[in-house]
């Protein structure tokens, strides 16, 4: 029976989830050279592009058709195109139509879309001002269908006897608790970035040439609208407008205002200032460890969970440092680690009063929910890890990756888009005839465009 | 005295700086212009059109050193920026009459 | 009866709707050049502050007051100054107050009147850099009173055998399918766009000098925001929280995928490159071609009529060049032209299964509704031009519309508002005394604020 | 008895208002120079992190809690640590935890903490380029636990019968009017600003010496995010989906509209040109004013006050210079002028066939009314610019207040938080090495980090 | 060798660099500069706060080029750079001792 | 005719516009520079990682100016732009051998 008041609630939280990839495009944009910044936008917004479309195709049906076997994989064919999922009566009252639970079943669909979306669009930060944008594409879309879709299943897809409908592993067979994605998205992405990082390798000069992110101002925007977007992502996953949501909400606040100073407070300690950055990156690191918990954990344990995320994540980012591989924008750092942490943390936070109703180590539930979320964690890790690093090779074999170092000087805006990021000159740096030549011609553009005589 | 001025490509601005502390000199003056010669420019597209950018993006150098040093500067500045790929820049030196430091009022070689 | 659920969800819409507009600004300021971004994003600014007033005084009485004949006009004095529309016991249980069907009338009242802003505030991007801002004004005023508020009604309003209410021509006598405003909100815009645009002429050195974007990522911040709020505008136009707004939600993000893909595909070969510009315009394009068809067309059909807009309109945005006018931001090539695709197609794709319940040519429904269609698009496309011309003439005739060519080389912010958009400089390039003269020579100020000596 | 459609809304309406510290972040970044646009987004940013937490320690509680004499405090222990608030079985239907009104309490708990958390930021507008930040975190700290806390109760606590709760004596001894905040947020924040900019002092070289915006762009981004987050703010008071949240959303629609023209038409007779500051200004001037009032006055009302607030706002900007305090961007021109405005005008312009039922003295109801506003007014302003003195004064006196005349010549960006906040430069302005340091060697960094040699 | 250094209004850039063509001059080096003189600046007001900005924004062009040439470019910028109204700007020329193209070592006129 | 170019912090360059209008200099450009010399820069931070930012933004202040005027210019400007720290700048004297004003086509002093 469809309510509306859920619905209302879950089609406010679809377009939030939406916009956390324009978002992530800002957060991480802003993070770059300028030279670079609108390629690194470019792969957050063709992953909405490609992956919206695959979901519509198959990816749906991967990850929440009925269980082909062992809860590893959703029936591809059961919603191919969606099928089945939008024809009914909506004049009849009541109304005919596939619902899930009390929702129309098609904003689960749209809300899940949002969910690999930006799982896909994290990874991007790994690979900032080198990667060609052909190769990004052909990589996204095959991550996605490998590695997000049936990851999906494990860990989004419950079972429901009455219907009959078998889910995933994690979410059934182990009952690791992942509330909103802390191992399907985070610890997912943060993977497959590490992976992606290590093949495509490091920047032309890095470490030892300094990138300062060129506009902190967008990155502080970006990192805003996450943090509001992200009410969706985390409240939204109780699929409807009742007590969960009320709860992963407060939670969703608290442990980002926790994270936040986390980052600060140790950022002060070891190098003396807090930065806006600092501050920034607090936000998503909070954001990340709260997402698998914020139905499991009470405020003061979302607290908690938070301060030390913030901590962790703060100190993370220097790990690429010590080991060498070119993690551009921490994804690694941030999401990986932090989508450990809160994974992990459930096992020792979880408070029996809450939604979830299980006991952590902290509230005399003993090991055995840590061991769960454990093995949760650490089978999405391996996987994505392993997957993504084929994955990699195989693109890097057929197309190649890399721009070429005189193109990475130049700047990969130029050469990937055939565009510049900012023009603030007050005289006309550029000239020559604009407007599209006839056909022949504009053929023999594309062949200069963005490249140096 | 001499003025050196160099007009070279951004990414060897670390390089020409380490050179010219090589040889001792102490300060510089740098600035961003946008060069026009053998090196042409790209070409840009927005919705299409077509924007050919014709200037492309160099670094000014700007040295002030005694008689003595300017050709050490000029050979210094040369060596570092050179890539051999067309746009490298060129190199000039003007005879300067005075140099003041601010600070001190200093004038002549006491004031580099 | 009222119904949380459905007013929730409208009172969401409502903002994500107002929200497009500066959505709009930010897309539209970015593209054009520095010297101008703030004229640009004003002209968006300044609709909502004005025609939200005139909305408000007689807008939506016209719209959807009573039919006062023929379906061409609604009664301007029944609403007027949203007189009877609010007064009521809000305490009582269950509540008295005008309702309009499961939401409070004001709720509905809120939400067309952000429909009624953004049109106007669409026009603007065809007069980039040279239209006055009184004159912007004027023509803004005007135009929304003889234009969109009729036309809203011809498309908006319905009519209700029970109270009797009589509605606009085309949603009652012709039938044609229009659920969010593809004919009155963007052909409507677009078609307005061309006449302003040539009345008001070429911008100074146009084709031949190029004015290239001076703010990318202002430009995909802009498609973003208009993403997110679009959902309000899409799925918010079933009026309540049910199983269209679902249809329409899901439509409204595959239709947009599908375009960003098409938009950048024909770039890829026409150009070499794919842009960010490209992308934010195929978004652009996907939603627009998506408004009027979100409720009537199958998942996959909304991704052809994506993938159609975007490659279509990624040719028509060239169209200006081949006839000479400058249409400065596309409003033509991507509202004008993404309007008409979306208005037209649904002839074609139109599903029995949807909510709009209606067969199209492929779906066995024959041309009834496709010719439907065709009227009501091309009925709007021309009284909106035809008006538009002749309201440019008149604003011409008594106010005049450029800026003088020095002050146009000088740059629209500095003329029209006395402010520079961006000051990113180490030194102070400003002086002299700061604070407010008395008045009488602040009376002073404005003879010189601006001018160049 | 849960609401699903009332929790909906208030679950978005508490997004929404978190939404708008960012947005006030950008507003006021833009408005000051580029060297010191990151510190100012950090006040607001850091105001989250803090506010949010103390919010959950004890906040809501003084706030919220049972009255512990004279309607001036709540039992700061009652719902310390958020305890009481969230415990229950959520699995149960009807599920059991703890509710306020139709919504889940923790719901309320959320939506309350935006409130506090903006009020905080609020002020930071009145001290830019110059306070310390660690002292700014003191300050802010203290100022929400002594002021804005019990001020919170006296506005927002309401008393209940039923429950035997006893709230605020503003709210219910007094009885003013105060539907969103006039006085709880825009008086007081405006209030304390003005004390804290006289503790603090003028910035060097003011009013001398001009200090122009340096991004605009981010100023009117700011006003946009700021106003779509107020329709959670205004509509979201009414705590449910009900005519009373959509009154509120058309008033704040129309003010805002209105006294964005009264801004624009006073700068257009006074200055000559109409701007985009004034613009983004008047947005920000008739939100405040409508903040109070959105749910007592009617549409027409509303805009009487927006255009009210809008030219009077405009005009009272001037007066820092008149009377010679540095309060920089102007958070007692608008938030404090604008909060007198919409608190006081409730007296003459409330209509009794709004939700709140009262008549104003033009509506007939004498003086009743408008004595009760004045005085809820008056009480606010004076406690809390009283107070804000004080804890100036001792955070001045504990460790300081301002960055030194160099530091403020550098830029605070660079002093307080080593960073820049842009970088567009095409070469490598910076060097040196980069990654961490180990340890010792880091500690050594920040006594360089952001310090001239 | 000389130096020509023009400060022209920004707009005219295209056709000074169009000129420069027209006599066969190959190269030069842009910048963006903020002019002061007998052109005026103008007021912005921000918050009825007047601003003053008392400097106008010009293109600095430098060329070097033969003793012999000389003229000719200065000519040839000052008449692309003409408008007839008040703040087209200035022309200079300054000796310079030594030119050096980075990419080959040349020196003098070949280096340019 | 002589080429006065100051090289001095950016938050002087209001006093050095106003003692160069004592001495009654009509015009002058300016363009903003980074600085590299005795005065060290500073370091960012940024997620952890150390930035040093060695060049200091600068101001460059060019006058052209009348042989005779020549040494008043350089001492007003010295004198303006002092604050007795280091990292004041650098002044410099330069020969011009024409100067032509665009918009009259006069040279020499007329021309400034
Ligand atoms: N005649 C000139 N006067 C001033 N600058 C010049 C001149 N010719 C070239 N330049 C500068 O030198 C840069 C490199 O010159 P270019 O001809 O492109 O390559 P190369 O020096 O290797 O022949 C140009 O971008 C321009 O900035
Ligand atoms: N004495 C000077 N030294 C250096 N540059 C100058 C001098 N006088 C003028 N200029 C430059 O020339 C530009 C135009 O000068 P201005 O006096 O405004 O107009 P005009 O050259 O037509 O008389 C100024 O903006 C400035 O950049
Ligand atoms: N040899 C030089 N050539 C050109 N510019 C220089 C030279 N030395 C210093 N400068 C400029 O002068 C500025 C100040 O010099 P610096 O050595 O830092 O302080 P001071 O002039 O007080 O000794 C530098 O930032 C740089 O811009």
């Amino acid at each position: 029976m469809l309510d509306t008041g859920d619905t209302a609630w879950m089609l406010a939280s679809t377009a939030l989830v939406l916009l956390m990839t324009p978002g992530l495009a800002l957060f991480y944009g802003g993070m770059v050279r300028s030279k670079s910044v609108l390629n690194m936008m470019m792969m957050s917004l063709s992953s909405i592009g490609l992956i919206g479309i695959l979901w519509a195709l198959y990816g749906y049906s991967i990850a929440f058709g009925n269980d082909v076997g062992g809860g590893l994989l959703g029936n591809p064919f059961e919603f191919a195109g969606l099928r089945g999922l939008f024809v009914g009566d909506y004049g009849a009252d009541p109304a005919t139509f596939p619902m899930s639970g009390t929702i129309p079943a098609l904003v689960f669909v749209g809300f899940q879309a949002t969910f690999a979306i930006i799982t896909v669009a994290l990874i991007s930060g790994a690979v900032a001002d080198r990667l060609r944008f052909g190769p990004w594409l052909l990589f996204a879309g095959l991550w996605a269908t490998i590695v997000y879709f049936p990851v999906a299943h494990w860990v989004f897809a419950f079972s429901d006897d009455e219907s009959g409908v078998v889910g995933g592993w994690i979410a059934n067979d182990l009952a690791a608790l992942d509330f909103a994605g802390g191992t399907a998205v985070h610890i997912n992405a943060g993977s497959a970035a590490l992976a992606l990082a290590l093949v495509v390798g490091k920047r032309r000069g890095w470490p030892r040439e300094p990138m300062r992110p060129h506009n902190l101002t967008l990155v502080m925007l970006g990192a805003g609208l996450l943090w509001f977007g992200w009410f969706g992502f985390n409240a939204g996953s109780a699929l409807g407008a009742n007590g969960t949501a009320a709860f992963a909400l407060v939670n969703t606040i608290l442990a980002t205002c926790a994270a936040m100073l986390g980052w600060l407070i140790t950022e002060r300690v070891r190098d003396g200032k807090p930065t806006s950055l600092g501050a920034a990156s607090g936000i998503v690191a909070g954001l990340v460890a709260i997402t698998p918990s914020c139905a499991s954990v009470s405020p003061l344990g979302g607290i908690a969970i938070g301060l030390i995320a913030g901590v962790l994540c703060a100190l993370a980012v220097g790990l690429k440092f010590r080991f060498g591989y070119d993690d551009s924008l921490d994804v690694v750092g941030v999401h990986l680690v932090g989508g450990l942490i809160g994974t992990v943390l459930i096992g020792f936070f979880a408070d029996p009063g809450s939604p979830a109703a299980v006991a952590g180590l902290f509230y005399g539930g003993g090991v055995d929910q840590l061991w769960r979320q454990v093995v949760g964690a650490v089978a999405v890790l391996v996987y994505s890890f392993v997957v993504s690093l084929v994955l990699a090779y195989i693109v890097k074999a057929i197309v190649g990756l890399r721009v070429t170092p005189e193109e990475e000087a130049t700047g990969i805006d130029e050469i990937e888009h055939a565009e510049t990021g900012y023009d603030f000159s007050s005289h006309r740096a550029v000239s020559g005839l604009s407007g599209q030549r006839p056909e022949p011609a504009a053929e023999a553009v594309p062949a200069a465009a963005g490249k140096e005589a | 005295m001499k003025l050196i001025t160099a007009i070279v490509k951004p990414f060897v601005l670390e390089d020409v700086k380490g050179a010219l502390e090589q040889i001792g000199v102490l300060g510089m003056t740098v600035s961003e212009v946008q060069g026009y010669g053998r090196q042409k420019g790209h070409t840009e597209v927005y919705r299409g059109a077509e924007y050919s950018v014709d200037f492309v993006p160099k670094v000014r150098v700007e040295v002030v050193a005694d008689d003595t040093n300017a050709d050490k500067v000029v050979d210094a500045v040369v060596e570092a920026a050179r890539t051999g790929k067309i746009g490298d820049g060129k190199v000039w030196v003007t005879p300067v009459e005075t140099v003041v430091r601010v600070r001190t009022g200093e004038r002549g070689s006491d004031a580099v």
